[in-house]
């Protein structure tokens, strides 16, 4: 096992990677800005280097001042985190050649899934559901009805040379195929000058569910079940929810299945997620990221696990302590995103915290790097604290959460706590209906 | 409760505390004794309160020399994180001795990041006064180097 | 508890500071001992410290009168939780009016409790110049019920 | 169900009462002495009453403003948390009486088991085993003999007249027996003028364990594993751990259903705890609290539980909503009881909290009513906070434990944080080799 630790990150993952080492008796190095030196992760850290000024290309994006932080400290391993550094294949590359341990996927597997492109194909080919498309460009009707044939309705028309919703028309049945076609080439004409088109299958109302997987260097590979991640705002997630009120038992083995067996196919190693669209008991996968989500604390509250704990032995060549027949799914959780922004505007509110009081008692966990007196600095993400609840079932999880939320004091500063307030009593919410759209509409911004 | 009793108001401690807000232009004057603690603010700028947090953090390797020269107008400080020299190589006199006088660009200190060395150039002409680290140890971003006046 | 003797206000001591806020124009003063701490403050609104709660706590049913009446020198409040009762019966009139001078000892108001009505008498003489509660309505231990000045 | 209860107590169970309410939709009313008015359980009920001033007896002790505050809040039911007047039959009584619901046993359950004497012969009729002893006193060497027979060495003899440890001497074999009940006698006579002495088993090594069971008013009870409070000082528990360490498998299902059986035999209904000595693999009963009890959160995370949710369930006439087989035991918990106390010498340190910040992340869980300039009243019990952890086996818990501990920032009061800490750090401690004599031992109370 490791001795030392370098967490390449700040703010509240920097301090729950610091957690899980303390926990498992890993001495922690702390990186930090000129802008974080009075912050959590450093304040608790073993030991701490301060790697550069404010901005992110110069400290914590800073892949030189990274490594030699961990050459200076002697550090056996580098945790990445989320964000900033996480899924850059060069860095993890690195990260290897200079003898640390990468707590993390191997850099192919960065790079392989950091390519849209190539994601998709690996996909298509380690068999996947993607979202059903013509093969190429459609020439004309007949071509289009011959991959509308497959898809089903209704179609979504894209231009090739398209992008940012232009050029794009759906299609609801094979009566409105002929219009939307010559419109949709109309507009990638006009537009793009080009007037090539495809067909997809068009999700008017999908959900955003993920598959959480744990693979060792041994082979084995376990998937945590899902996360309902369909609350976002502006494609940032808001709050997420496990197990997904949307599916059903057969749905999630189903699709926690074609994961791990994607994952074995691929030799894929450490922590991963299968993102997915999902409408109509269907599954249509986006993307998937090779790194810790902002959102395992709700896995790790449903499966009794921890993930961190389990990235660090996988990483230091352990086997999986278990099997997928030991994982068992218990009650459900909410994570409630917190961040330092009007909770109408969404403008952001860095500054001074004055009196900070977390909510506490059964069932309710804080992942925060805040405290009473510490500024949070304008040159980082917003998001301030996690707030995740576990109840035995969702009901007794959104009474919690209520609860919690209504006991969360962080005073001198905006947040987003009478959002998730006003979220939680919602009645879509309250009853699980909702998709990707469903906040987008709620909050005004369509 | 300890303080129950109070009996007395020192009232030309208040009468100083005061005339200090009024002099130095203060909103807010806080002091202590026993486990000193001291806290002022100023218009609605908040005080900087006490850290609440224990544990042995924040322990760099080099963090000695840091308050002392932090804020001295000559102070050098480390461009990036790295190793620093202060000679070119081991067989060479140091680039700069205290009392040596610099040129603008001279080259005073070498930090080693990632096997690459880095020229560090002195920003202005003037006498090194005092050099603050020690050849081969580690320096974060910002430490104090050297101090040239 | 053993020792419980309820803090008394040393209203010298609020005098004495009331007193050095007005003389040097502060907004706030604290003051300590038992390793001593002293704090004055200006320029801004008291500060309402130590309360960093939200909910809908704390909301007594008749809190509207407590805060303008806790302090003053001539108030009577309430000796325990209950009900309170300003006539003897509900065909007779009250026990006493504003403006009515009243012995020490008098009976000034009854507070139900628990079917038992206990009589709250004057604690000295004096004119009654406020009945701060309505009859039939709950009042809390400690809650000022009327002013004999 | 109940539309609002009043919360009888203050600190910490009062904020816990108050937080399983929240959750449940039922209004509170908060109960407070004048040195209580600022504290959170006030600030975060729905409704709150003064009901006198400081002194407990005065006001949380005070039946009748109690029962007063309850019928002009037009309460349904009070829950009177531990101590206070949780344990007293004639305020069960009367609360009742009133017509409101006593969160808790019946009056006449509560009566049984406060007294040491009738309890004991309760629990000889519904089976519990008791410390084995004479049948009286034993005249004569002969009749001790008789005795020792079927209690087995070592054995305490003591004087019927006794007390405070005088009059006590310990045989630890047949070779020791004549001399000891001459000593015995001796010393009978001369302390207590009458040389009368009996028989009990000595027990030199005892744990405390104590058996959870809940009942509803259906006939249906349930235990919920047992706790191990071995570690006292002055008879006062200072932390508590779930599964005991002690014990194996078959013992727990032996004294579970010992404890089962023993509460259907008297028609027990709602919360109980069943303490015992366990020595040797025998458990001897002590007595039975008829209430919550302070340790009661490490069952609660052992057990994914709630159990005030279902204490407030079963007084409103719900049956228990599982039976044994459903209980499954998962992992270890630890709760650390900090008081605001001097860690050393123990002196209370009542004053002003300065910086609080209470530790987060995975598996803590802090049950507390402290905040950010709050002061701990002179008036009422020292303990301030909860700190219990649990983990998915002990060691990890003992991780995680001292990693909480150093998180935990408690500013201007003195606390026993550092007792804990050394703790948990202590090997007899970390290999849960301990017993009731341990800490005292340790802090050199003897």
């Amino acid at each position: 096992m490791f001795d030392k630790i370098l967490v390449a990150n700040r703010g509240e993952i920097a301090l729950r990677i610091h957690r899980a080492c303390r926990e498992m008796g890993i001495r922690t190095v702390a990186v930090h800005s000129t802008a974080d030196v009075n912050a959590m992760h450093v304040r608790l850290a073993d030991e701490s280097i301060c790697i550069g000024p404010p901005p992110a290309t110069d400290s914590y994006l800073n892949i030189q001042a990274m490594l030699t932080a961990a050459i200076i400290t002697n550090a056996d391993a580098i945790h990445p985190g989320y964000g900033f550094l996480s899924e850059n294949a060069d860095f993890a590359a690195k990260v290897e050649e200079h003898g640390f341990a990468f707590i993390g996927p191997s850099p192919d597997h960065i790079r392989l899934m950091g390519d849209k492109i190539t994601a998709r194909q690996t996909a298509v080919e380690v068999g996947i559901p993607v979202v059903p498309g013509s093969d190429g460009v459609v020439a004309d009707l007949d071509e289009a009805k011959v991959a509308v044939e497959s898809i089903g309705f209704p179609v979504l028309i894209k231009a090739s040379a398209g992008g940012g919703g232009r050029g794009m028309k759906v299609a609801q049945s094979a009566k409105e195929l002929p219009d939307a076609l010559d419109d949709a080439k109309r507009e990638a004409l006009a537009y793009f000058g080009n007037a090539d088109v495809y067909i997809e299958k068009f999700l008017a109302h999908p959900r955003h569910i993920e598959v959480q997987i744990l693979a060792d260097n041994h082979g084995n590979v376990v998937y945590l079940g899902e996360r309902d991640c369909s609350l976002q705002r502006r494609h940032q997630k808001v709050l997420e929810e496990a197990p997904s009120p949307a599916l059903n038992q057969a749905e999630r083995h189903e699709i926690g299945a074609i994961a791990v067996a994607a994952a074995k196919k691929i030799g894929y190693r450490n922590v991963g997620t299968m993102e997915f669209l999902y409408e109509n008991g269907k599954f249509y996968f986006i993307e998937m990221n090779t790194r810790l989500q902002v959102e395992h604390p709700v896995t790790e509250m449903i499966c009794s696990l921890d993930i961190v704990r389990e990235m660090i032995r996988i990483a230091a060549g352990a086997p999986l302590g278990f099997q997928q027949k030991d994982i068992r799914f218990s009650g459900h959780a909410i994570e409630c995103r917190i961040n330092a922004e009007n909770p109408v505007t969404f403008m952001p509110s860095p500054g001074r915290v004055g009196d900070y009081h977390a909510p506490g008692g059964l069932g309710v966990r804080v992942d925060s790097a805040l405290y009473s007196g510490y500024t949070v600095p304008p040159h980082y993400d917003s998001m301030i604290s996690k707030l995740i609840v576990h109840g035995t079932n969702r009901n007794e999880c959104l009474m919690r959460l209520r609860r919690a939320l209504d006991e969360y004091v962080i005073d001198g500063i905006e947040t987003t706590i009478p959002l998730h307030q006003r979220l939680v009593t919602d009645t879509d919410f309250v009853n699980g209906d909702y998709d990707v759209n469903w906040l987008e509409k709620q909050v005004g911004d369509e | 409760m300890a303080d129950n009793k109070n009996p007395e108001i020192n009232s030309d401690v208040v009468r100083r505390a005061a005339a200090l807000l009024d002099e130095l232009g203060l909103s807010e004057l806080e002091y202590g004794s026993g486990g000193w603690h001291v806290k002022v603010a100023k218009g609605r700028a908040p005080a900087v309160t006490a850290a609440p947090l224990t544990g042995e953090g924040g322990t760099a390797p080099t963090e000695s020399d840091q308050h002392d020269y932090a804020g001295h107008p000559g102070v050098v400080t480390a461009p990036m994180v790295g190793i620093v020299y202060t000679t070119a190589d081991p067989d060479t006199p140091p680039l700069v001795r205290v009392g040596d006088q610099v040129t603008e660009g001279q080259p005073v200190l070498l930090i080693e990041a990632m096997k690459v060395f880095n020229r560090i150039k002195a920003p202005r002409a003037g006498k090194v006064t005092r050099i603050l680290v020690s050849s081969g140890t580690p320096v974060e971003y910002g430490e104090p180097l050297l101090i040239i006046e």
